[in-house]
């Protein structure tokens, strides 16, 4: 009974955020005097109509569904990890140390050793607010941040001034200078992408396209994660310390190592968020390496309601959206910020949705009784 | 050090000390305010855009009023529908920076910068600028400064002395007891988050208006966040908000001030962050949250 | 002065107040009792204005009245001293009892003709009181105080009194109730509700029965017996006369030597709920004490023996159990179990060793309320061999478990997938009580383990404890209710000051003889300790 | 107009993340639009973008446009020379200019154009008008992000301090790590600041947007700030303007303007006519006018214009070579004449 409950709101909160934030989308557009059909039927024609927009998409949501599923774990645990900001910067940075640093390897070994890397770095920046949240009592919203800023100066430091690519072919006379970036993985460090797959069932893709086996490892991932919080007893300690830490540790439950356990898994699989766009896209570290991924796995996981299948759609609902924005900016007189609106506001509509409808819920509960 | 340092640790920690005020005035009513970042930045666009069209008293009106309005809502999503207040704060912020974005590209056509704005006239103190090694600290001094530090005393006497702040902070403390009480918890935390808003938006307003003299895209650069380490650091009081904040701006005027050839500048860029997190560790043992921060109040299941 | 006519009030699958009529007279004291469920704390919460009935009116003098809100009660002179005390600790008392009700001048609070106005109101009823004090450094008695001085300054005729006596000692029931007849005299009304029938007939000049939210009747206390008033409660015969088995003390299997707890100041282990952006949560405001909580405390509790500890609410009870299992750390001493020294091991480790624990606050230390029935039926054991499976937790042997202690101890539910919180308080009591001896645990540690449970639970309880006695097992009981000590224990200690400061064996001990040494009053710190025989008696005694 | 089926030729600029309204690196190529717009009325169709976030967002948005067969692309910034070298390769219709960076392995037929400034040169004509125009002997230099790009500038400047007198004394600060610091003017200010606290009383920024804080300070304390990019003189506030004594021209504007010129033309042109647009590598110098000196605040600079402009022809002649990092640096100081 609460089972089948929970599941029509799962479904149903959602459909309702989204709808109502087209409908903001809409009143905002129709005040710049654009035309919000024009721009919606360009927005989903666009990025649902071609296939490498899918094939886009699904290239975009592949960090997402990592740093959403990231988040998923500490909030599980009652932690709000907005580190993996700067985790996953710092542990694509590690990866891309592994990538470059290591040379021939065959690629079965070499791609797990700079995934491990990646994971490896991420844990490393999440232990001190992890530490100093057990320890000392730092909210670890505060420290993250902190480490979030850290993270961007010594990546900087890294990248400038010790590991730079000394060995980059420039101009005469001064004519360019060099970009600041890792030397390049090597090959057998670079990420298989899904031509080949696509290819066995007829679909060719375009060789722009950048989607690749992370995508699945992503998905996988989610699987376990689900696993670990809701049917091991590692899962189950977490929940409980969660949601009553005096009654955990009661029990027996050592709430601090469950804590610690909790966000550096978390932290690990912050550190995987950034390998996709540096494993195929860029093949080095850049001054230029993609932000946000972060703050946008919060959204994520918010969307999908915490829960590892819901990260996955919120992911793709995303790399949809900022599919849809390239499509909306380039043809159409609307600018991309209108899809950023549009995010916040179905995060926002999406919580309050789900209140409204456990507030039906309930009323209608009491209505049985009454009866 | 000397007070042309100690003017700048000044200017640095206005906007600090202010997000910590504005987050205390939400969090001793109960509602956590991590949306203040994003109340900042929308402050400062508004109040850039007020002081560019009307004048500077109009920016800061524009500003408060602006932070105020995103206040709002983060009141009616964690007040009335009992939105996860985090959560709230987090979509807020993404919201107010894609809202400025927008509406920068609309007002002034451009997305990442207004144009110059009209900044309030500098003050001198009286007396006080006539000492010579003071000087720098005492003259052409911000009045939103002035008023900043205002703020720190009216808070604590509102907060501590009046009818207002009793029930504010009683809500903060224990809603339930509140309520039985006939204090009208929902507005007393409507109340408080509002304020927080203004004073949100007052803050990003000094950053565009007063410290620059123009909006910037990404000015605010985690301030909001800082304030409310400053408001923890500060015990949730206006007075220890204010050390934490003069702390802060303190360390930031050192990274502008440190040179070392030795210790490449990206480290000096961390100092202000380290900091911060270094002073958290060492003392926040002893901060006191309130008691109901962070948790929706609902009446008995009603 | 107050009637209720056909009051209905529901629940999302409860109906906590059905069609309840009842009159309350000008200047009696009206008890109300009921089991847990029975819709007590509803109605009063009704008449408060924290909840709207769905159906029924109210009429006070004659008039009907709507009332919306506590602002509207408090108007028209209703007063509600709540079960669970709503005060703010971090608060003074003055700044408590003000509150909502301030006198003010341009918005800026008159501290000192308030402070005046309470002094007078605390003098007119005999409560002696510093209006300046901070509210979490005082003792539970006064803490009621101060609740009872809010509904007084508010001006109430009418006061509602919900489980008053549930957490005080003896000496301060006495007290309170001097203190209720002194305001029945001067003309107000009062409306009592408690578990404890004794004390029902002692001060109510009326009892109403609640049962499932009806009424089940009204009588003038003269005309009923605690007998009868339980039958009605329950709807059949409750047992208060408890069978003992004679004791047959063992092998010492819990021994505590010397052992000191600091106590709050220097521990708060719990890290936040991280609800508040902000650093622990501890509750660091209550004061330092430089006396630490648990001060070289020493017994030892005999197998096939139940050893009670009697004495006032935070004279270091909470922390000598936190310290036992390590919630807090014991800064000296020894903790023994089973003749191994478990001082300061892991929680996990100590539990391992054969001992329960059943919390004094469920709902902090014994339960993680929105977790599910069954999930909660195995917290502590959730690792054991028997539920996991291939590292997965095996959930049709947790059912199958869950199930089993279920029918065993008669757990009332509707939904094994239900969380926690969905259950009634005693039902939640027994979810905890059955979890902790289905391990067949060779020590029981229950602190509080029937407080607020109707007599029917308490009961039920009770027996489990008797069983594991019986059984061989040693118990260490702690309770604020004297009588349930007196009737389970075979020997009392009293606590008093984070120290045993005397020891009866069981058929000794006497409410007359414990009080005293309860409040100190008798015991100078350094007297002899009257230390009982570890052989105590079979026989029986009333609860 | 012989041909009425032929479609307008379609131009774009893809601009830097920020965009435009940082008064300097983004808008001056923005000008360069402006013109061709102006230029070209309704006779073309334009379009700039900005990318909403690194990476693959740039890729997208080049090919979304070159997909839209535009005729021309302006990539603003180094950070597309990935996307561009990719794209360029699937669309060869379309032509690409990319300022700033460089691909190697380019000719005259690559649909690609490199356009390259010697900022360092630039550079160092403002540092000998610093170094005239300053009376304490200290001036002062602040960058935005420090890395290669940024520091040409900041050794074209100092060469050219050192060139006028090397016992001047020049700060050197950066103001952050990430793309941000180039649109933190407080940051900017607050350096500016203590700058001129030590005794600068010239500054030279290259900063972009954090600029503005630049002049801020300088004008609150009357001393003069050199701008970059584009002539911030002109868009800066008339209260600052007596302050803002020069600024380095990097014409990104021109460079933008010459190349969506040559492939408007050579698409509006009859079919057979030669074209005008050439791949390969495009320096912009000072021989060009492709750098140099701002000439608005006549006034600041009239004292000095003559040495400036002796210098200028020096290079341009090639008889000085501008250093660009700390190499060419130090070396360029070891060869100075000491001066007493
Ligand atoms: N806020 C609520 N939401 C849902 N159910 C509730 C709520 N409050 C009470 N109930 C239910 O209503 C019924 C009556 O509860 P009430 O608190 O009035 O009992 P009570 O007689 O005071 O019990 P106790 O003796 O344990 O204090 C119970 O079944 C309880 O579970
Ligand atoms: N929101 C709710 N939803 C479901 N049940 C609730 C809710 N609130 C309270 N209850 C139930 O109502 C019952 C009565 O609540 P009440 O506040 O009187 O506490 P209680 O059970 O009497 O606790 P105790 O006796 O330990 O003080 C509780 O058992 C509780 O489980
Ligand atoms: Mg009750
Ligand atoms: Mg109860």
């Amino acid at each position: 009974m609460f089972r089948k409950r929970r599941l029509g709101l799962q479904v149903t909160a959602p459909l309702m955020a989204v709808g109502f934030s087209v409908l903001v989308g809409s009143v905002i557009m129709l005040a710049i005097g654009a035309n919000p059909l024009q721009a919606y039927a360009v927005l989903f024609g666009f990025s649902l109509g071609r296939i490498d927009s899918i094939a886009s998409i699904l290239f975009k949501a592949t960090p997402l569904i990592f740093s959403g599923l990231a988040m998923v774990v500490s909030f599980r645990m009652g932690l709000f990890n907005i580190g993996v900001e700067g985790q996953y910067m710092v542990g694509a940075f590690a990866a891309a140390l592994a990538g470059f640093g290591l040379k021939g390897l065959p690629a079965i070994i070499h791609i797990p050793i700079v995934m491990a890397a990646g994971m490896a770095g991420a844990m490393l920046w999440a232990a001190l607010p992890i530490y100093l949240k057990i320890k000392r009592g730092v909210h670890e919203v505060i420290s993250t941040i902190m480490m979030n800023y850290i993270a961007y100066s010594f990546l900087h430091w890294l990248l400038a001034d010790v590991f730079l690519d000394r060995t980059q072919v420039l101009g005469q006379g001064g004519f360019g200078s060099p970009r600041v970036r890792t030397p390049e993985l090597a090959a057998s460090a670079r990420m298989p992408t899904l031509h080949k797959l696509f290819a066995a069932v007829g679909i060719q893709l375009p060789h722009y396209i950048y989607v690749s086996y992370l995508l699945f490892i992503g998905i996988a991932l989610a699987v376990v994660v689900h696993y670990i919080i809701w049917k091991t007893p590692f899962g189950y300690e977490l929940r409980a310390v969660a949601q009553n830490g005096p009654a955990a540790a009661a029990a027996g439950i050592n709430s601090e190592r469950v804590m610690v356990k909790a966000f550096l898994l978390s932290a690990a699989i912050a550190g995987l968020a950034g390998l996709s766009d540096l494993m195929t896209f860029f093949g080095y570290y850049d001054i230029d390496f993609p932000r946000s991924y972060g703050f946008n796995g919060i959204a994520v996981a918010l969307l999908g309601r915490n829960s590892a299948a819901g990260v996955i759609v919120g992911a793709l609902l995303f790399g949809m959206l900022a599919r849809g924005a390239e499509g909306v900016q380039v043809m159409t007189g609307v600018p991309a910020e209108v899809i950023t609106i549009l995010q916040s506001v179905m995060i926002l509509s999406i919580v309050v949705a789900y209140e409204i409808i456990t507030r039906y819920v309930r009323t209608q509960r009491k209505k049985e009784v009454g009866a | 050090m000397d007070a042309e340092m100690l003017a700048s640790a000044l200017r640095m920690s206005t906007p600090v000390l202010l997000a910590a005020l504005a987050g205390l005035w939400s969090e001793r009513s109960g509602v956590v305010n991590i949306g203040l970042e994003g109340m900042m930045i929308i402050g400062s666009f508004w109040g850039a855009y007020g002081s560019y069209a009307y004048g500077p008293f109009w920016g800061l009106l524009f500003g408060m009023v602006a932070g105020l309005l995103l206040a709002a809502i983060h009141a009616v999503a964690t007040v009335k529908y009992k939105v996860d207040h985090v959560v709230s704060g987090v979509a807020l912020n993404i919201l107010a920076l894609g809202l400025t974005r927008f509406l920068c590209i609309k007002i002034f056509n451009q997305a990442t910068a207004s144009e110059h704005t009209r900044a309030f006239a500098t003050l001198n103190i009286p007396l006080l600028d006539h000492i010579g090694f003071l000087k720098p600290l005492v003259t052409k001094v911000s009045p939103v400064i002035i008023l900043a530090l205002v703020l720190v005393p009216l808070s604590s006497l509102v907060l501590n002395r009046t009818v207002f702040g009793l029930r504010l902070r009683s809500v903060g403390e224990n809603p339930l007891a509140a309520d039985t009480l006939g204090v009208n918890v929902f507005l007393m935390k409507y109340a408080g988050v509002l304020i927080s808003g203004a004073l949100a938006g007052l803050a990003g307003m000094f950053l565009s208006v007063e410290h620059t003299g123009m909006y910037v895209e990404g000015m605010t650069q985690g301030k909001g966040y800082i304030g409310l380490a400053a408001m923890i650091f500060g015990n949730w009081n206006p007075a220890g908000a204010l050390g934490a904040s003069l702390l802060f701006g303190f360390a930031e005027a050192i990274s502008i001030r440190a040179v070392s050839s030795v210790i490449p500048y990206q480290f000096i860029k961390m100092i202000p962050y380290a900091l911060t997190l270094a002073v958290l560790a060492g003392v926040v043992r002893r901060a006191v949250t309130p008691a109901a921060d962070g948790v929706a109040y609902e009446r008995g299941g009603e | 002065m107050i009637s209720i006519k056909g009051v209905t009030k529901r629940f999302p699958g409860v109906l906590a107040n059905d069609h309840i009529s009842l009159e309350v007279r000008e200047g009696e004291i009206h008890a109300i009792v009921g089991e847990n469920g029975a819709g007590k704390s509803t109605l009063m919460k009704i008449l408060y204005g924290l909840y709207q009935p769905d159906e029924g009116s109210i009429e006070l003098r004659g008039h009907p009245v709507r009332i919306d809100g506590p602002a509207r009660a408090v108007a028209l002179g209703i007063g509600m001293v709540h079960q669970h005390f709503m005060l703010i600790p971090r608060f003074t008392v003055l700044e408590n009892i003000i509150l909502g009700h301030e006198t003010a001048r341009f918005g800026v609070i008159d501290r000192r003709a308030s402070e005046q106005r309470v002094k007078e109101l605390a003098g007119q009823y005999g409560f002696a009181i510093d209006p300046k004090a901070m509210v979490a450094t005082l003792s539970v008695g006064q803490q009621q105080r101060v609740e009872i001085l809010k509904v007084l300054y508010r001006g109430a005729d009418l006061l509602i009194l919900d489980e008053p006596t549930a957490v005080l000692a003896p000496q301060e029931v006495t007290e309170l109730f001097a203190n209720l007849r002194l305001l029945a005299a001067g003309g107000k009304t009062i409306i009592f509700i408690g578990h404890k029938l004794d004390e029902v007939m002692e001060i109510a000049d009326r009892v109403t029965v609640l049962r499932r939210g009806q009424v089940v009747g009204t009588m003038a206390a003269g005309e009923t017996s605690r007998e009868g008033l339980a039958e009605m409660m329950v709807g059949r015969p409750v047992l208060f006369r408890i069978q003992k088995n004679p004791c047959h003390p063992g092998a010492p299997l819990l021994s505590l030597d010397d052992v000191t707890v600091a106590g709050v100041g220097g521990t708060a282990r719990g890290h936040g709920r991280g609800h508040g952006v902000g650093g622990s949560q501890g509750p660091a405001w209550r004061t330092r004490i430089a006396r630490a909580a648990v001060d070289g405390l020493s017994l030892q509790v005999n197998g096939g023996e139940i050893y009670g500890i009697a004495g006032v609410e935070g004279n270091g009870q909470t922390e000598l159990v936190e310290g036992i299992f390590n919630l807090q750390p014991v800064t000296s001493g020894r903790v023994m179990v089973l003749g191994k020294d478990v001082t300061n091991r892991p929680t996990a480790q100590i539990r391992a060793g054969g001992i329960a624990y059943i919390p004094e606050d469920r709902h902090r230390r014994g339960l993680v309320l929105p977790m599910s029935i069954w999930e909660n039926l195995i917290l502590g054991s959730h690792r054991r061999r028997e539920f996991v499976r291939r590292a997965l937790l095996d959930r049709d042997r947790i059912l199958g478990h869950a199930t089993k202690l279920r029918e065993q101890y008669d757990i009332r539910l509707a939904d094994m997938d239900a969380p926690v919180l969905a259950l009634s308080g005693g039902n939640q009591q027994k979810v905890i009580v059955a979890r902790e001896l289905a391990q067949s645990p060779q020590v029981v540690i229950a602190s509080q383990p029937t407080r607020g449970l109707d007599v029917g639970a308490a009961e039920f309880v009770r027996q489990r404890l008797l069983e594991m006695r019986d059984a061989g097992r040693a118990v260490l009981l702690i309770s604020a209710d004297l009588e349930e000590v007196l009737s389970l224990s075979d020997r009392v200690g009293v606590m008093f000051r984070g120290k045993i400061v005397a020891e009866f064996p069981a058929e000794e001990a006497t409410p007359q003889l414990l009080g005293p040494y309860m409040l100190g009053g008798a015991a100078p710190a350094e007297m002899e300790i009257p230390l009982a025989d570890a052989r105590g008696e079979g026989g029986e005694a009333r609860v | 107009a012989g041909l009425g089926a032929k479609k307008k030729p379609k131009v774009g600029i893809v601009f830097d993340v920020g965009g435009r309204g940082d008064k300097s690196f983004n808008d001056s190529a923005y000008a360069g639009l402006e013109k061709i717009m102006k230029e070209y009325g309704d006779k073309i169709e334009t379009k700039f973008l900005e990318p909403s976030g690194g990476g693959e967002n740039r890729e997208q948005l080049l090919r979304q446009l070159a997909e839209l067969k535009y005729d021309g692309v302006v990539a603003v910034g180094f950070l597309f020379t990935d996307a561009v070298t990719k794209v360029a390769k699937d669309f060869p219709n379309t032509k690409f200019a990319l300022i700033d960076g460089f691909i190697d392995k380019l000719n005259d037929k690559s649909n690609i154009l490199c356009q390259g400034f010697t900022e360092h040169e630039g550079s160092f004509l403002v540092g000998v008008a610093a170094a005239k125009a300053t009376k304490s002997k200290k001036v002062g230099f602040v960058g935005g992000m420090k890395f290669a790009l940024i520091e040409k500038f900041e050794y074209g400047f100092r060469a050219g301090v050192a060139a006028v007198d090397p016992n001047i004394k020049v700060f050197v600060d950066y103001i952050g790590t990430t793309g941000d610091a180039f649109k933190d003017p407080i940051k900017g200010k607050e350096l500016a600041q203590k700058q001129i606290k030590d005794g600068a009383d010239v500054i030279y920024h290259a900063s972009g947007a954090s600029g503005t804080g630049v002049f801020e300070a300088a004008a609150a304390a009357k001393v003069m700030a050199i701008g970059v990019d584009s002539d911030q003189y002109l868009s800066a506030p008339a209260a600052q303007q007596p302050y803002i004594m020069t600024s380095m021209l990097k014409r990104v504007d021109v460079a933008t303007y010459d190349f969506l010129k040559t492939v408007i033309d050579d698409a509006l042109a009859p079919k057979g006519t030669a074209p005008k647009y050439k791949g390969g590598y495009k320096t912009y110098g000072i021989k060009d006018n492709g750098v140099g000196y701002a000439e608005s605040n006549a006034n600041a600079i009239k004292d000095y214009k003559a040495t400036m402009d002796d210098f200028k022809s020096k290079i341009a002649k090639g008889e000085i070579a501008v250093p660009l990092d700390k190499a060419t640096f130090d070396a360029y100081i070891a060869k100075l004449p000491k001066k007493p």
